[in-house]
C-alpha cells in the first residue's frame, strides 16, 4: 500500500542529484503540485526525463526557472525558449531523444530489458556513438534502458493501493515512468477506496506505487 | 500568391493524396491545414502522437478540456470511436508501420529522399519531438513546404546540408510551386503550378528535377 | 472500418503456409470459433505462434488434431499431451520460447522494433545460437522480433470501428498479437456501435482490425 | 512424514519467508499451497503471470469465470484492488524487478544457484512457459521441493545435469529435511528438521553443505 502524504512532505524524496522522472507532454498530465513543490526546494543538481519542459515558468518549466535541473533528457524543448536559453549558456545539459525512442527506453527500464533495436535514428546525429546493427536487411540502432530514482506521476483517479486511471491524452509517459523508477510518488486528482476501481480498467496495478498525493489540496 | 493562398494550395493538394480508411498524422503547422481539406467520402483516422486516434477539431469555446490537446499542446477533441493510449503504444502504432501517411515540414529535402527538418545548428535546436520515429515509421512519408526559404534559397537539394532527421524516407513534396515525387534517388516534377514554368520551377530546385510523363497542372481553382 | 463476416467467410484469410498468431492462455481468451473454423479447412502447414497448445482436442488443441500445425512457436506444451507426441514422431517441429520473451517478441514486431535484449535464457539452451550483451555487468541475449501474416483474436466487446475490450484474464497475448499480424481476424462476444466504448477504455485502437466476426453466432 | 505432511511442512515455512506488502508469484502445484499460509497481519499481493494481480481463492462452486483462471488454467478469483493486463505487461512486471519473491518446483538445484526446473532430455519437454523470466526477473528466488527425486536421489547438486532454467537464481530452498541458503555458490544449512541428524542431511545432499552459526530446527507443530 502507498504512503498517503502531502506534497510538502512527499517531495522529500527528491534529494540533490536525483534523477527524476516527470510525466506530461507540454503541460498536459504534467503533476504541476508535486513539480512546484520540488521547484521550490533550491535544488540545483537535478537529471530530469521527460518529454520536454513545458512552458516558460510553467509544467516543468518551473524547474528550469528554479535552475533546478542539471541535465536534462527531453524529446522537444522547443515550447520552452528558456531552457534553449540556459542550454546554450551551459547551465543545462541537454540530450535530445526521439520521441518514440524515448518511450521506449523508459518502458525498457521498466521491463527489465536492457535495450532494444529501433530503425529511428539511423543515419542522423542520433546515430552517434551507437552500435548498429543490421536484421534482415534492415538497418537499427541498439538504444538502452533509462532508469530513474524518482518518478512524479500525474494520475486522474488512484485508490489506496495505488492503482492508477489517467484521462485523455494526459497519460502519455506517465504509465511508463511508474514502471521505470525506483521510487513512485503520484498526484491524483481523486484518491478512492480499494474496490472503486475496475480492475478491467486499471491503467498502472498498484505495485509501482510508493507514494500517494491528493493534486488539489496538500494534506492528502 | 500570398502566403495564405500557398498554404491552402498545399495543404488543399496534400488532402487528395489522402484515401478513405488511411491511418494519418498531420504535423504541427501547414500539415494541420490538410485536416479541413479531405475531400467528402474519404474517411481517415488522424492520429496523435501524444496519445490518441480519432483526433478531431478544435472544441467550441468553454468547451475546452485541459487533459485533451493536440501534439502542438493546443486544445482539441476527440471523435466517436477513438481511443487513448499511453506514449509507448503511440510509438510502436507510429513505428510498426500503422500509420499510413504522415505529413510534415521541412527545412531541406533531397533527391535521395533524405530529410531534414529538426535544427539548424547554432541557431534552432527545439528537439527532434516525435518526427524522427513519424518519418520511419509511416508507410507513406508527404512534406509539405514553401518551394524556397525564407531568405530565397531551394530548400529541394542534391543533398541536405542540415543534420538529418532520417534518410531516404521522403516519397512526396508538394510545395506552391510543384508535386513532386521522390523515388529511387530521383525527384521527378508530378505536377506544376501553372503559373510557373518547368525552366522556373527547375531554377528554384537545387536537385536534379525529372519530369513525368503525365506532366499535369495544380488545381489551382478558387486561389486566385 | 473492419469488415464484418461469418467465422466461415473470415477464415478463408488464413491460407496454407500462413504465419498465424492466436491469442489465448490454455483455452482462455483463445477465439475458439475461429480456431474451430481453421482446424476443419484441412490444411497442414501452418506456423502456429501462440502462448501454449490448450488442451488435447480443445481451444488451439483442436488444430493439433487436425494436423494443421507444421511448425510451432510456444510457451509451453505440457497441458496438452497430443502436442508432445506429434512433436517427438516429428510431424511438428516446436519451438519452445520463454513467456515474457514470446510476449516481447510479438510486442517488438507490432512496435517496428528489430529486437531487444532480455537476461531471460542467459546460460541456458534458449541461448543457442543467439547474440549475447554485457550492458552495465549483466548479461542479455538478443532476441528478435516475431511477424504473422494472420492474428485471430478474442475480445469481449468490439465497436464496429474494431475498437476492442478484453475481459479478466482473457487478455493475455491478444493486445500483442492485434499490433503484429499483416491481417487481424477479431472475434468478438459483442459488437457494439461506435460511440459506445470509451475511448480511455479501449485496450486495442480499431486501426489494427481489419474483420471482425461474432463469436457466438456464425453470422456477424 | 507422508507426501501431505511434506508437502505442507515445506509450504508452510515457505510462507514465513513472505513479508507484509510483498508482491509474489507462487509456481504451480507445490508453491500454490504457499498462499494458505501466509501469516496473519502479513498481506502479499499475488501475482499470475498469465495477467493479473490480486490473485484471489477458488471461487465457490457455480462462481467460476471462463475468463478469469490462474496460470495453471484453473477458476480463481480476484480480489478488491487487483488489476488485470496483458501478456507483455504482466512480464513487464516480473523481468522488470517489480516481483518481491517467486516461489517453484525443481527438478535440480545448485550450489552456484543454477536451477533446472524445465526438461529432462528425451522424456520431458513440457516447455518453460513462464518459469524463465520469474527466476531471472523476481527479487528473491524460492525453491520448494522434496530433497529427494522420486528414485531417492539428491536434487540439490554441486552442479546441475539437467538443462537449465536460469544461473545463479536460487536464494532458498525449502525442503522436507532442511532450509537452505544458496549464496555466492554456497549452499548453508540454515535450519533442519529435527527428525533428521545433519549428517542424514548431508548424505542426502550431493552439494557441500556448510552449517549455519544458527542452525535451528524447523518448526513441525502440529504436523506428526
Amino acid at each position: 500500500m502507498p504512503k498517503i502524504m502531502s506534497q510538502k512532505e512527499v517531495i522529500a524524496q527528491v534529494q540533490e542529484g536525483s534523477t527524476v522522472m516527470i510525466g506530461g507532454f507540454m503541460t498536459c498530465g504534467t503533476p504541476v503540485n508535486l513539480v512546484r513543490e520540488l521547484a521550490s526546494r533550491g535544488l540545483h543538481h537535478l537529471t530530469v526525463i521527460c518529454n520536454d519542459t513545458g512552458l516558460q515558468g510553467d509544467g516543468i518549466g518551473m524547474l528550469i526557472t528554479a535552475d533546478a535541473v542539471k541535465r536534462l533528457i527531453a524529446s522537444h524543448i522547443g515550447t520552452n525558449p528558456e531552457t534553449g536559453k540556459k542550454m546554450i549558456e551551459g547551465k543545462i545539459q541537454v540530450e535530445l531523444v526521439p520521441q518514440g525512442t524515448l518511450a521506449e527506453r523508459i518502458r525498457c527500464a521498466g521491463a527489465g530489458l536492457g535495450g532494444f533495436l529501433t530503425p529511428t535514428g539511423v543515419g542522423t546525429v542520433v546515430a552517434d556513438g551507437k552500435q548498429e546493427m543490421e536484421i534482415d536487411g534492415r538497418r537499427y540502432l541498439l538504444e538502452k534502458a533509462l532508469h530513474a530514482d524518482v518518478a512524479l506521476i500525474k494520475a486522474w483517479k488512484a485508490d489506496r493501493k495505488g492503482n492508477l486511471l489517467y484521462r485523455k491524452s494526459a497519460r502519455n509517459f506517465n504509465p511508463l515512468m511508474a514502471m521505470a523508477a525506483q521510487t513512485v510518488i503520484v498526484e491524483a486528482e481523486e484518491i478512492v477506496e480499494v474496490g472503486e476501481l475496475d480492475p478491467d480498467a486499471v491503467m498502472t496495478p498498484g505495485i509501482f506505487v510508493d507514494f500517494l498525493t491528493k493534486g488539489v489540496s496538500v494534506d492528502g | 500568391m500570398d502566403d495564405r493562398q500557398k498554404r491552402v494550395l498545399i495543404a488543399r493538394r496534400i488532402a487528395q493524396e489522402l484515401a478513405d480508411g488511411d491511418v494519418v498524422n498531420l504535423g504541427i503547422g501547414l500539415p494541420t491545414l490538410v485536416g479541413g481539406f479531405i475531400p467528402d467520402g474519404v474517411n481517415v483516422t488522424l492520429q496523435s502522437e501524444n496519445g490518441f486516434v480519432g483526433l478531431g477539431p478544435h472544441p467550441a469555446p468553454g468547451e475546452e478540456d485541459d487533459d485533451l490537446v493536440n501534439a502542438g499542446g493546443q486544445p482539441v477533441t476527440i471523435l466517436p470511436g477513438g481511443a487513448f493510449f499511453d506514449s509507448a503504444d503511440s510509438f510502436a502504432i507510429i513505428r510498426g508501420g500503422h500509420v499510413d501517411v504522415t505529413v510534415l515540414g521541412a527545412l531541406e529535402v533531397d533527391a535521395r529522399g533524405n530529410l531534414a527538418s529538426w535544427m539548424i545548428p547554432g541557431k534552432m535546436v527545439p528537439g527532434m519531438g516525435g518526427a524522427m520515429d513519424l518519418v520511419v515509421g509511416a508507410r507513406r512519408v508527404i512534406v509539405g513546404t514553401t518551394h524556397l526559404t525564407k531568405k530565397g534559397e531551394p530548400k529541394l537539394l542534391k543533398k541536405c546540408r542540415l543534420p538529418l532527421t532520417a534518410v531516404e524516407v521522403v516519397d512526396l513534396v508538394v510545395t506552391e510551386m510543384a508535386v513532386i515525387a521522390v523515388e529511387q534517388g530521383t525527384m521527378t516534377l508530378l505536377e506544376k503550378n501553372p503559373n510557373y514554368s518547368v525552366d522556373a520551377i527547375r531554377a528554384a530546385t537545387d536537385a536534379h528535377l525529372e519530369l513525368s510523363l503525365e506532366l499535369r497542372d495544380m488545381d489551382l481553382a478558387g486561389l486566385m
